[in-house]
């Protein structure tokens, strides 16, 4: 893989991945055979089945697992915070150059 | 990454009106879904329907035609809208062309008699696939 | 009943300026946002002139409702991210032309719930803002009617990866790296999604538009396409106001397939800040470089 | 009337990458060996496809169903250049767009969900095919 950014901020930088509310998950597992970016890792035989085990393989601004959730389960943070906050370290490292 | 790696188009008759068809079908898929990083399907009827995308293709990439009886028309088809085939499979050869002739049927039809030309065709397919990624691309200039 | 009690009638001049809907409400009774989507439905039915198709009835008796969904444009209220009366909407060939998530909007608003069926004073209070909301909003939106010059057709650059092409406009675009795009004219931008979404997609069969007269920020969401494979959120590459919404690709959502930059636009947004959202948008140039390294390490098209 | 009448052409796409040209394949296949078989019969795209007069002189002017999988309109479009006559296009999305959701497998095999549409879809070809026979 090349170095991964997003926008000229380095992806690790950017906390941008699904929050699972284990409470209201049933182990569909909807999301998990959804996304094709390996953000999830399945734990069979754990009490948590699967976990968020690559957030940062997870593509900026995508909820597109959470919508495969009937239960709502997953949750993302708030897209103008994310926004707000890419635009911050972009400016930071205008200063710096 | 994988830009230069060759790729190669296997465009099977998948005809509606005989055994040859359905075998062709199952046998083509069967072999695509196993070497998805180096073949790609090619759709037959696009090449009068589609875009550039099919009727380009054989002219660039090595194609190979995997048609259910002698009358050859992905083959044909192919030659006729794309370009030149790198090399064909004639079912009725390797099943036999009464076997190849009879009727077509629905996937839910499928015994192991079946499965077994299935497989021997797509024996013949993965060997037309070696063969030419042993030999350098022909079309490449 | 207590629930009668509290939802009562907002002021009356609100009922002259609202428009009248066919509401179509998922009425769902295991979640809370199921029984506030019931009741904002009623208090529509109560400040307009609109009728209520119950989703319950409409599934076994088709007839019944069919005038009233053709004659009035069609209010669509879903309770959660299930979405059932949008895909009963989409079942029976309805055209969508509002339409609202319970749980999206109290997201949207900071408002939390409650886990019971039981409708607090924080839910009335939720179910009031949504139901004003919904009444005012055609108003507005007539008002402020304008139009973006878009050409018909534009010069492409392609990339191509064995059978697939991949077609990227060379001038006039800006994109943002979520494979959306957005061609501004004026005060106006008509947004869509690039040939990699079209591509990966495959086969598009249902759009679920934006609310048209709502405002959006940058990166929010501007409604989804789907296919047999996947939901596409439309990521906005700009902020500002939803003025329109492509009609023809809620009817024929193949032309999205057909070229994702002319026919199958999705939305026109009024601009309010493009020259701060431009900062995090990308020009043809660094588009095509990102486009390109998609295609190599992530092509599911194929096969 | 008691003389035969040629039957009806039920021609899919049969498309390769997809799980709708499967859908389709499969629709015509229990319309023509199922449901219809004295109404109706298949007919080889690919021969269709080839142009060769023999095909163009089987299917000049002769009654034709087209069912295609995606918005390509391969069979329609492949149909119509050899001289059919077109009496119905179909296209295996539009039944789909009922079934919002639905998992039909894929384009070497259906799921049961798969076989609920493509049978949907054979039926309303069949109800067509008995109507069009009636015609004659």
């Amino acid at each position: 893989m090349s170095e991964s950014t997003f926008m000229g901020v380095k992806r690790e930088k950017i906390d941008w991945s699904p929050r699972i509310d284990y409470a209201k998950c049933n182990y569909c597992m909807e999301c998990v055979k959804f996304c094709p970016h390996n953000v999830f890792e399945v734990h069979e035989n754990e009490e948590k089945k699967f976990i968020v085990k690559n957030p940062n393989n997870c593509v900026v601004f995508c909820r597109a697992c959470g919508k495969t959730c009937g239960l709502d389960a997953i949750s993302f943070p708030k897209k103008n915070e994310t926004t707000a906050y890419i635009k911050t370290i972009r400016k930071e490292a205008e200063k710096n150059e | 990454m994988a830009d230069d790696k060759l790729t190669i188009g296997i465009v099977s008759c998948s005809g509606e009106n005989c055994l040859g068809g359905t075998i062709s079908r199952l046998a083509t898929r069967k072999v695509l879904e196993e070497k998805e990083n180096e073949t790609v399907t090619i759709c037959l009827p696009l090449y009068l329907a589609g875009g550039e995308e099919e009727r380009n293709f054989a002219k660039e990439y090595p194609t190979i035609a995997v048609d259910g009886c002698s009358k050859c028309c992905a083959k044909r088809a192919t030659e006729k809208y794309s370009g030149k085939i790198s090399t064909s499979i004639d079912l009725s050869k390797i099943i036999g062309k009464k076997t190849a002739t009879s009727e077509s049927l629905s996937t839910k039809m499928i015994n192991d008699s079946h499965k077994e030309m299935i497989e021997s065709v797509a024996n013949e397919i993965r060997k037309k696939i070696d063969e030419i990624l042993k030999i350098p691309n022909p079309n490449s200039n | 009943m207590k629930r009668l009690l509290i939802l009562k009638p907002l002021e009356r001049k609100l009922k002259k300026m609202s428009e009248s809907y066919a509401i179509l409400p998922c009425n769902g009774l295991d979640k809370c946002a199921g029984c506030i989507s019931r009741e904002v439905a009623v208090l529509l039915l109560e400040n307009s002139e609109s009728e209520i198709i119950c989703p319950v009835l409409y599934r076994i008796a088709d007839a019944r409702y069919s005038k009233i969904a053709q004659e009035k444009p069609l209010l669509v209220i879903d309770g959660c991210a299930t979405r059932c009366a949008s895909k009963l909407a989409a079942e029976k060939g309805l055209k969508v032309v509002q339409k609202i998530n319970v749980t999206e909007a109290a997201k949207n608003q900071n408002i939390t719930l409650s886990s019971t069926l039981k409708i607090g004073d924080k839910e009335t209070q939720f179910i009031q803002s949504i139901a004003k909301e919904l009444l005012k909003e055609p108003e507005q939106a007539k008002n402020k009617k304008q139009e973006i010059i878009f050409p018909e057709h534009f010069d492409y650059t392609t990339y191509k990866k064995d059978k697939f092409i991949f077609k990227v406009p060379k001038q006039g675009f800006y994109f943002n790296e979520n494979d959306c795009w957005a061609y501004v004219s004026g005060n106006i931008a008509r947004v869509g999604v690039t040939d990699f979404v079209q591509q990966n997609l495959s086969d598009i069969m249902f759009f679920t538009p934006p609310t048209v007269g709502s405002d959006i920020e940058q990166f929010g969401e501007l409604g989804t396409v789907e296919s047999g494979k996947a939901v596409f959120e439309v990521v906005s590459p700009v902020s500002g106001k939803i003025i329109a919404v492509n009609d023809d690709i809620s009817a024929t959502p193949e032309l999205i397939n057909k070229n994702p930059y002319e026919n199958g636009w999705i939305a026109d947004i009024e601009l309010t800040d493009f020259e701060n959202d431009k900062e995090l948008l990308l020009d043809f140039d660094e588009y095509f470089t990102i486009l390109k390294r998609k295609v190599d390490e992530f092509h599911v098209g194929k096969n | 009337m008691s003389f035969m009448s040629e039957k009806i052409k039920v021609i899919p796409c049969s498309g390769m990458g997809k799980v709708y040209g499967l859908i389709g394949r499969e629709s015509v296949l229990k319309v023509v060996k199922e449901l219809c078989p004295e109404q109706a019969e298949t007919m080889c795209l690919a021969y269709i496809v080839t142009g060769d007069d023999e095909v163009k002189k089987q299917i000049h002017n002769k009654k034709c169903i087209t069912l295609d999988g995606c918005p390509a309109m391969c069979s329609a479009k492949s149909v119509e250049l050899a001289g059919g006559n077109i009496v119905e296009k179909r296209r295996v999305l539009d039944t789909f767009k009922k079934h919002k959701g639905a998992k039909p497998g894929t384009a070497t095999e259906l799921t049961e969900e798969g076989w609920h549409i493509s049978d949907e879809i054979a039926g309303d070809i069949a109800n067509t095919v008995r109507v069009l026979s009636r015609e004659d």
